[in-house]
């Protein structure tokens, strides 16, 4: 939870990602209805950009995106909490993952012989 | 006699001169510039020979200008400093003066964006002012700017080109003074569609008594169509064609409209023969030279006077 | 405090500042705030044992669906930590003496016999204890004679389906004590087993092979003798009762779910109706358990000790058993003796009921004394008086419901399936008597059609019950939303006459239940008639086109209205305050807080039906109205708030992280498994304690953190609990409370996140609430300490508007002692109000406003700026600078401490039926203009016809309803009426809404001979023509079912109320406005007059559409919470705030660029910097920054990468 | 300032394709300014490399700093202790900054991660354009105040040419003419003597073409 969307940068979207995120979903004030004013639209912003990052390193752009709300919308984010899992599931894990649990795939089968 | 060019001194005559140009081909086939000079012979006072213009790769305009001048037509070399410095410039004013060629138009050049090789590093050490400045120099002073003395001095009718129609327009006249003042002989203008506007810069140039002060001779190009008029229109900068004018060709039949073009063309020449200020025109018929004879011809000015 | 008056000690000339608010209810407590929070002393007194009122009681709230217990439970908590509120709950005003400004008062508090500083909330004494039933005490022994034991003459033996399977689980060991043992014989006889073998005159002698530890020995040992010992059994230290408890736990944990039926003869419920409530009714036999019928005293202990199921409170009994019955939920389950009011509840203390507690009646039992860890169980409580001294009264009592019993034809208290609408809500509630299943109380099935009768016990005179009660159109369309939203198979119907949802967007909401498939029938039902089999109930009513439709439903929910109690009825009269016929407060409209007798002010429901935001409101300004005469001697009798000293954490100091992992009662703890979250967070790294409290918000709770903190030297803190929106800040205070730095805490939502999204995967949600509390511990790991810095509070207030809110703001605000710059645009105060001439009782509102007015310019501290506009506003709260621009065309900077907005509205003028062009047609106000001169011949027989909702609740005009408009008409036309009776008066309508006591004139209305048709845009449009040659109406009039035509000599448009234009208002103080225009409140329910920016206040009609009694209820509300900023002396700034570290600022104007508040600066230390006391703590300065230097407290990197990193941690 | 362009990543991927240890770094000076290189394009490209590298199969590790300019020796030194264990330096400093690494970690390959670009201003949040084309021998006080050199796409010194139409240049509808530009500032100025006047041929060997550029200010050494 953050004060506003404003205040996620780049860095730390793809933080998640090297943490193991198959996707991150952002989710702000409806636009023009920023509670900060143009905290939402710079969040876009970063969103698209990390969303281009994300396509040239073949880890897949669709995994983050981001949602625009009404506090009063909570419905709305079970909606969207769920479309958006749903489209990650159907992606898969993230190339990161497969490649970690190949690794780790890897090491074990080595232990065991 | 500055140059001692027939273009110099048919207009010394004070004859109502007449240039065209040509455009040397896109590869070595020397038949190609033979074929359009054969068009052009006998037609003008001198034939303008293109330096890659708008940056289009050609043959150069030296061996143009030496092509049609073989075949008996006056060369005038058109020269752009975007892609020489200015030590290549004057080995090839001297090498061109040695040929024998006696007019020059010094032109910027259009930039390269719009060419072959957009990539390619332009040049631009001196402008087109400080080339007109460095040709009367090294043609009246007998020197290089350097200040060294030249084994022989090239002899040129230095012209220079303007666009009555390009912005700021209040400029437009005092920069054209600028070039008379940096060496300028002749002018060949754009082409002309706006007749209004182009009076308007005349009694401009007039009051700074600068038609006195250099042979002006007024750009006309032939629309083919309508199509080829909304073209240019369009997509070449500082072009200035009236809506009246684009109606007048549009109103014929799509197999009329050629004619009707030429039949404009004439027409746009009488009324320039009869503006004071204006010594010539500059027929320039884009890869459509075989009309010359009949546009020129059309406007009463066949056949060219000779002048010795 | 630049302005202030200074603050006196009660020396005897000035007045006492101190206030007597009656009522723990919304209301009180938010007076008891806003006067606390404003230098006032406050006693809250609350008749029941804890504050609430009917707000805790409800599920949801309308019309924003928030829920009613987690916004109230932050201002229960604030009231009752308050160190300038003194609580008296369970207690009541006897008496009060004095005047206006000079009272005493003298409270009683009844005997709770728990001490509330001593009680930790535990709730153990409510668990252990084994009573469920009001007793039929034993008589007491006449003076003189011995305590006998009454013998049992009329025998029942309660038998199971097999014969009783004794067990020797947990069994007690039982001996004979030789020294004791009278060798009577009795223990051999009572023994089933053969255990016991004893010969006369000889010792008995308990042989522990054959025993299976029943205790029949134990029991028929003579008292005398009480020879027989008994080992280990738990708990036996304390008393048998706590023993018998301890046991029976144990064993129904053991029998849970086996499906045992017959008597286990362990022998508890024999053992506690002798040794525990010393009855001796109940007797073990060989095929079950013999009662004594006839002198069973019914208190329930024998059945709530079986471990089994195998007692049944009828079986034991003769008599009727009276169960004791959960009060909070409506009587929907039952309770002990021993009750904490509800779990939320502050103080959370219980109180043990006089009526039925076995030890203050028979002085048996006495197990919770027993068992209670701290002592705080007192038998001997006895009331005590207190007097106290006060400046002012408060009088919100609060209000009940009626009571549906007296509408017979409906059934309710007969039919089980009827309930009413306060008991649905406790159906609805999680924490109530279901767990929020929708369930029938008559057999707990799921029902699927539900229907709603509206007004019962409003508008209803066969029950003197003539008004309306405000609220319940609404609260049913809230229920039948929300009942479909626990379960959508349910199919809600509500049964109406006129859909009274007139507050600010309530048609809104009405829609939108409308499309979530809740069915509005305008009908009035007339009888309910019950399948006695199946329990479903059949409605009879007749429907729109006048057909007989009899309907059937599982389940009815009667809307019933509400009522002043008896009570506060009589305690006005102590106080000596006028009451309407209805008991409801008199007022006098245009001093709509202050009752008859000066000095005594009233807020709520009790002066007339209201629902919570306007209580609230009206609480505001109740408490503004109390203090102004107080206000030289404010701040003479509050202490201010010590923290103790922050304990400074040593860089080296290892981390020591306290978790507090919350149960919230059911709420989360019925979905994840909190003791296993619990284990697990101790397995975190720096983790040194954690714990898994019921609730971890609790005062008790609270104060047992606060001790945590000091006794394991944490130096971080973590709760998983509910939502940081409402909870942090108490956590944080804790914080501070214990000498922590306030940010060393992080919180998880592992409610709302956990168990509220996942409840049908416990285990999943478990696994999730151990990740969300593992980033928690990350983050409070990462967590650094961070300073508030403190400013000096100018304590002059801005009044943007000076209309009847403005100048009443301006008023009272100068009267509690602040300066106050008024500032209005058009050349003359007054706005609207010029418009109209009278109120509803008649008087002319320009003598109002030229009182009001020459007051106002008359007061020294008010400055009054008309013909002047607000062009430039900055600053923050406590510190304003606002330009405005005066009529010579100059600019003037006002500082001040706040802004209140009372921009207004204005009579909406569609160019709709001919208004405009002909003079036949014009609006109310128009109307009431022309009424002033209506004396000629011409009006006698005037026909008019009004037109409501004429471009208003209209998507091509005004969308919403503006609320003043029905009352209007009703008012307007009462008036002509009474100038000329021959006068002919239709007017037409949509719903009329006279909401509360407004209704009363409706009905007056109608009885005086006004004609009122209704219309629907929709299904039975009006055909209007209206041209210079003439008027007509042809409308179907449902009441005959016929087509009228009318033809009016006048057309009266009811047209509503626009907001007046203050776009660029908005856009400068950085406040939103709704697609109305009207401005948006802090909280729709809690925060009705604050604006979401921080010093910022409304009032009057620039919020939405309102009456000028209301406006002014407003603009003294809006002083109020003014006046809690404006009487500090200073303030605090928040310390989550961007701060640049100039180390590494590249000063690229990044920030400066992307701050939407243009805060950041380059200062002329060649870095940037940010005001604290202007950032708003957004962060998008932190993630434009390129060179990362900017830091924002608890969200900065560091803390954000923890959480990551957390989160992906296994 | 100087100012740059993300290089695309893919190049950059190319470019530490054998390396599997290096140093990332940033400059506090302009490339933080313009946004391209400051402590946040640090960790983004940081992350940008581990996640493109780890996607491939290959981890790659990153060393993040940020010096304070990388074109003064003594803020490059303190690279110095470590860089050697490294294979790699990954600026994303201007080029001057990447080529001072280079010449002061002889040993230590070094890659530009951006594109420098030119001696520009901000125009916005996000725009930046040239101004300045370092020609060493100004004449702005001639052109009020605007070069011809830098704003005339062909660096005219006597403009504007033909191309120029309402103020904005042949070459690129989104450029303004330069010298309609320093005609307007003249006008504005009153100095349209100025323009008037002939302009001897540019002296080119204080720019580029005279060779690398040196300052030597004795009285500062």
């Amino acid at each position: 939870m953050l004060p506003c969307t404003g205040r996620i940068d780049e860095s730390l979207l793809l933080t998640a990602f090297e943490n193991g995120a198959d996707g991150v979903m952002v989710v702000g004030c409806l636009e023009g209805d920023c509670h900060y004013v143009s905290g939402n639209i710079r969040a876009k912003a970063r969103v698209k950009r990390v969303y281009g990052i994300l396509d040239r390193i073949k880890i897949g752009p669709d995994r983050i995106r981001m949602y625009n709300l009404s506090a009063g919308e909570g419905s709305k984010f079970a909606a969207y909490a769920n479309e958006f899992v749903e489209k990650v599931r159907e992606l898969g894990p993230s190339p990161i993952n497969l490649v970690r649990a190949g690794q780790a795939r890897a090491v074990s089968q080595k232990e065991a012989t | 006699m500055k140059s001692g060019s027939n273009l110099e001194k048919v207009l010394a005559a004070g004859h109502f001169s007449v240039t065209a140009e040509c455009g040397p081909p896109r590869g070595a086939d020397p038949d190609i510039v033979r074929k359009k000079a054969a068009f052009v012979k006998g037609n003008v006072d001198a034939c303008n020979v293109t330096d890659n213009q708008t940056s289009v790769v050609r043959m150069s305009s030296l061996a143009g200008c030496l092509l049609i001048k073989e075949l008996g037509v006056e060369p005038l070399i058109q020269m752009v400093v975007r892609d020489r410095n200015r030590i290549a410039l004057q080995s090839d004013l001297l090498g061109a003066s040695a040929m024998g060629v006696r007019n020059i138009l010094c032109l910027s050049g259009d930039h390269q964006k719009f060419g072959d090789d957009p990539q390619a590093k332009n040049v631009f050490d001196i402008d087109s002012m400080q080339f007109i400045h460095l040709v009367r120099l090294m043609r009246d002073e007998g020197t290089f700017p350097s200040g060294k003395k030249l084994e022989g001095a090239p002899k040129f009718f230095i012209g220079c080109a303007v666009n009555p129609f390009a912005d700021p327009f209040e400029i437009r006249v005092p920069r054209l003074k600028m070039k008379v003042t940096a060496g300028a002989d002749f002018v060949q203008t754009q082409c002309i569609y706006n007749m209004k506007k182009f009076k308007e810069y005349m009694e401009l140039a007039k009051r700074e008594g600068l038609h006195e002060k250099v042979k002006i001779l007024a750009g006309v190009t032939p629309l083919k169509s309508a199509g080829m008029a909304k073209f240019m229109r369009k997509m070449v900068a500082g072009m200035d064609i009236p809506e009246e004018v684009i109606a007048r060709i549009a109103a014929e039949p799509k197999d009329k409209q050629a004619d009707k073009g030429i039949e404009m063309c004439i027409e746009q020449i009488q009324e320039l023969k009869e503006m004071e200020g204006i010594s010539g025109v500059h027929v320039m018929a884009i890869e459509w030279e075989e009309k010359l004879a009949e546009i020129i011809g059309g406007a009463g000015l066949l056949p060219r006077p000779v002048v010795e | 405090m630049t302005g202030i008056l200074q603050t006196q000690s009660g020396n005897g000339e000035h007045p006492t500042a101190a206030v007597l608010v009656i009522g723990g209810g919304i209301s009180g407590m938010q007076s008891a705030l806003d006067l606390a929070n404003a230098g006032m002393k406050v006693y809250l007194v609350e008749s029941s044992p804890a504050i609430g009122g009917k707000m805790a009681q409800l599920d949801k709230t309308f019309p924003t669906n928030d829920c009613s217990m987690c916004i109230v439970s932050p201002k229960l908590v604030e009231v009752g930590r308050h160190r300038n509120i003194k609580l008296f709950t369970h207690s009541e005003v006897k008496s009060l003496t004095g005047d206006a400004g000079r009272f005493t008062a003298t409270l009683v508090r009844h005997a709770r016999y728990v001490d509330v500083g001593a009680c930790t909330g535990c709730g153990l004494c409510e668990i252990v204890c084994p009573v469920t039933q009001i007793s039929h005490f034993p008589a007491p022994p006449a003076e003189g004679e011995k305590k006998t034991r009454a013998r049992a003459k009329e025998k029942r033996i309660i038998r199971g389906p097999g014969l009783p399977q004794p067990t020797r689980s947990q069994k007690w060991n039982f001996s004979v004590d030789n020294s004791l043992c009278g060798m009577c014989g009795g223990c051999f006889k009572a023994c089933l087993h053969g255990a016991v073998s004893w010969e006369k005159k000889q010792v008995a002698v308990i042989d522990q092979e054959k025993c299976t530890g029943c205790g029949a020995c134990f029991v028929a040992c003579p008292e005398k003798f009480s020879a027989i010992a008994i080992g280990q059994a738990a708990d036996l230290e304390k008393s048998v009762g706590a023993a018998v408890h301890a046991r029976s736990q144990l064993l129904k944990k053991e029998f849970k779910g086996t499906g045992q039926r017959d008597c286990i003869r362990c022998g508890l419920c024999v053992i506690t109706c002798d040794k525990v409530m010393n009855i001796s009714a109940l007797k073990m036999v060989e095929e079950g358990i013999e009662a004594g019928v006839d002198i069973c005293q019914v208190c329930g202990a024998c059945v709530s000790v079986c471990p089994v199921n195998f007692l049944a409170i009828d079986q034991v009994t003769n008599k009727v058993p009276r169960p004791l019955l959960n009060s909070f939920n409506e009587g929907l389950n039952g309770r002990k003796p021993v009750n904490i009011f509800y779990p939320q509840a502050v103080p959370r203390v219980p109180v043990i009921d006089e009526e039925s507690c076995v030890r203050l009646n028979s002085g048996a039992c006495g197990t919770c004394a027993s068992i209670c860890g701290v002592g705080a169980i007192h038998y001997d409580h006895r009331e005590e008086e207190t007097e106290i001294a006060i400046g002012s009264v408060i009088f919100s009592p609060g209000i009940e419901v009626f009571d549906a019993r007296i509408r017979g034809e409906f059934g309710y208290g007969l039919y089980k399936n009827v309930v009413t609408s306060i008991e649905f809500e406790r159906l609805l509630s999680a924490s109530g008597p279901t767990s929020g299943t929708v369930a029938r109380p008559g057999d707990a099935k799921h029902p699927k059609k539900i229907a709603w009768i509206q007004c019962v016990g409003s508008r209803d005179h066969s029950c003197d019950r003539d008004y309306c009660s405000s609220v319940c159109c609404m609260y049913a369309t809230k229920e039948a939303f929300i009942a479909r939203e626990h379960d959508s198979s349910i199919e809600p119907t509500i049964f109406y006459i006129d859909m009274r949802s007139f507050g600010k967007n309530f048609d809104d909401y009405v829609t939108r239940a409308k499309d979530h498939k809740v069915r509005f029938v305008r009908a009035m039902v007339s009888r309910i008639f019950e399948d006695p089999i199946s329990g479903d109930l059949e409605l009879r009513y007749v429907d729109g086109s006048g057909a007989r439709k009899t309907e059937m439903f599982d389940m009815v929910v009667l809307s019933v209205g509400i009522q002043v109690p008896k009570a506060s009825k009589e305690l006005a009269g102590k106080l000596d305050i006028d009451l309407d016929r209805y008991g409801f407060v008199v007022t006098d409209c245009y001093r709509p807080l202050a009752t008859s007798r000066p000095g005594i002010f009233v807020s709520g429901a009790v002066k007339g039906p209201k629902d919570i935001p306007e209580t609230v409101c009206e609480a505001s300004a109740a408490a503004e109205a109390a203090s102004a005469s107080l206000a030289e001697a404010r701040g003479s009798l509050i202490t201010a708030e010590v923290l103790p000293p922050e304990r400074v954490i040593d860089p080296e100091e290892g981390l020591r992280i306290g978790v507090f992992i919350c149960h919230c009662g059911t709420n989360i703890a019925s979905v994840v498994d909190v003791e296993a979250v619990t284990e697990y967070a101790k397995t975190l790294p720096g983790v040194v304690y954690a714990e898994h409290p019921l609730y971890t918000c609790s005062q008790d709770s609270q104060e047992r953190m606060r001790e945590i903190i000091k006794d394991n030297r944490l130096n971080r803190v973590v709760t998983s609990a509910c939502s940081p929106t409402t909870h942090e800040p108490l956590f944080m205070s804790t914080l501070q409370q214990a000498g922590l730095n306030k940010y060393f805490f992080d919180m998880a939502n592992i409610r709302d996140q956990c168990s509220w999204v996942h409840p049908d995967d416990p285990v999943l949600a478990t696994e999730k609430a151990k990740r969300l509390t593992r980033m928690a511990v990350a983050n409070a790991t990462a967590g650094q300490p961070l300073a508030e810095q403190e400013f000096t509070v100018d304590a002059r207030l801005l009044v943007v508007g000076g209309g009847v809110a403005g100048m009443t703001a301006a008023l009272e605000a100068a009267r509690q002692g602040f300066g106050v710059f008024l500032v209005e645009r058009e050349g003359q105060l007054g706005g609207q109000l010029l418009q109209l001439q009278r109120s509803s009782d008649g008087r002319k509102f320009a003598d109002f406003l030229g009182g009001l007015k020459e007051k106002v310019l008359n007061n020294e501290l008010i400055k009054v700026f008309t013909s002047s506009e607000v062009v430039e506003q900055s600053g923050f709260v406590g510190s304003f600078e606002t330009e405005i621009v005066t009529p010579s065309g100059g600019t003037r900077t006002l500082k001040h401490g706040a802004i209140l907005v009372a921009t207004g509205a204005e009579e909406h003028r569609p160019e709709i039926h001919g208004l405009g062009t002909l003079n036949t047609v014009m609006t109310q106000t128009d109307f009431e203009a022309a009424l002033e001169n209506a004396t000629s011949k011409d009006w006698q027989h005037l026909r008019v016809v009004m037109l409501q909702c004429a471009g208003s609740r209209d998507v091509d005009h005004l969308p919403y309803c503006s609320r003043v408009c029905c009352n209007h008409a009703v008012k307007n036309a009462r008036r002509l009426k009474s100038m000329h009776p021959e006068a002919r008066i239709d007017v037409l309508y949509r719903d009329m809404r006279c909401y509360g006591l407004a209704e009363l004139d409706y009905s007056r209305a109608r009885r005086e001979g006004i004609n009122f048709v209704r219309y629907d845009p929709e299904e039975n449009p009006l055909q209007i023509t209206a041209e210079e040659a003439g008027i007509e109406i042809t409308v179907v009039d449902p009441s005959v079912r016929l087509p009228v035509r009318f033809h009016p000599d006048l057309l009266v448009l009811s047209t509503g109320m626009k907001p007046r234009d203050a776009e660029e208002l908005a856009s400068m103080l950085r406040v939103p406005r709704n697609s109305n225009g009207f401005f948006i409140e802090a909280h729709a329910k809690l925060r009705p007059v604050d604006l979401p920016s921080e010093g910022l206040f409304m009032a009057g009609t620039a919020h939405g559409p309102k009456s000028s009694t209301e406006s002014i209820t407003q603009a003294q509300a809006a002083v109020a919470r003014a006046a809690t900023l404006l009487s500090r002396d200073s303030m605090k700034m928040s310390a989550i705030v961007s701060v640049v570290d100039p180390t590494h600022c590249a000063v690229c104007l990044t920030c400066v660029r992307a701050c939407p508040y243009g805060v950041p600066f380059i200062n002329d230390q060649h870095s940037a910097e940010i005001n604290p006391a202007l950032c708003q703590g957004c962060g998008i300065c932190v993630a434009e920054c390129p060179a990362k230097t900017i830091h924002l407290g608890r969200y900065g990197d560091k803390n954000i990468r923890a959480k990551i990193e957390a989160y992906s941690a296994s | 300032m100087i100012t740059g362009t993300p290089k695309p990543i893919e190049e950059i991927m190319e470019m530490v394709e054998p390396y599997d240890n290096i140093i990332l770094a940033g400059c506090h000076g302009c490339v933080t300014v313009c946004r391209v290189g400051g402590e946040k394009e640090v960790q983004v490209l940081a992350s940008t490399l581990r996640l493109a590298r780890e996607a491939g199969g290959r981890t790659i590790k990153i060393r993040e700093v940020s010096l304070e300019r990388q074109c003064d020796p003594e803020y490059v030194e303190q690279m110095r202790p470590y860089v050697g264990d490294y294979q790699a330096v990954l600026s994303i400093a201007c080029g001057a900054g990447i080529q001072f690494l280079a010449e002061k970690f002889t040993t230590t390959p070094l890659l530009p991660g951006i594109n420098t670009g030119f001696l520009g201003v901000t125009e916005r949040q996000g725009e930046w354009s040239e101004r300045c084309q370092g020609c060493g021998d100004c004449v702005l006080h001639l052109t009020g105040g605007i070069c011809p050199v830098t704003r005339c796409a062909k660096s005219l010194f006597h403009g504007p040419c033909g191309g120029s139409v309402q103020g904005i240049c042949e070459v690129d509808k989104s450029v303004k003419c330069g010298w309609q530009l320093i005609i307007d500032r003249l006008k504005a100025l009153n100095q349209m003597e100025n323009y008037t006047k002939f302009k001897p041929f540019k002296g080119w060997s204080t720019a580029r073409d005279g060779g690398p550029r040196r300052i030597i200010r004795e009285d500062m050494i």
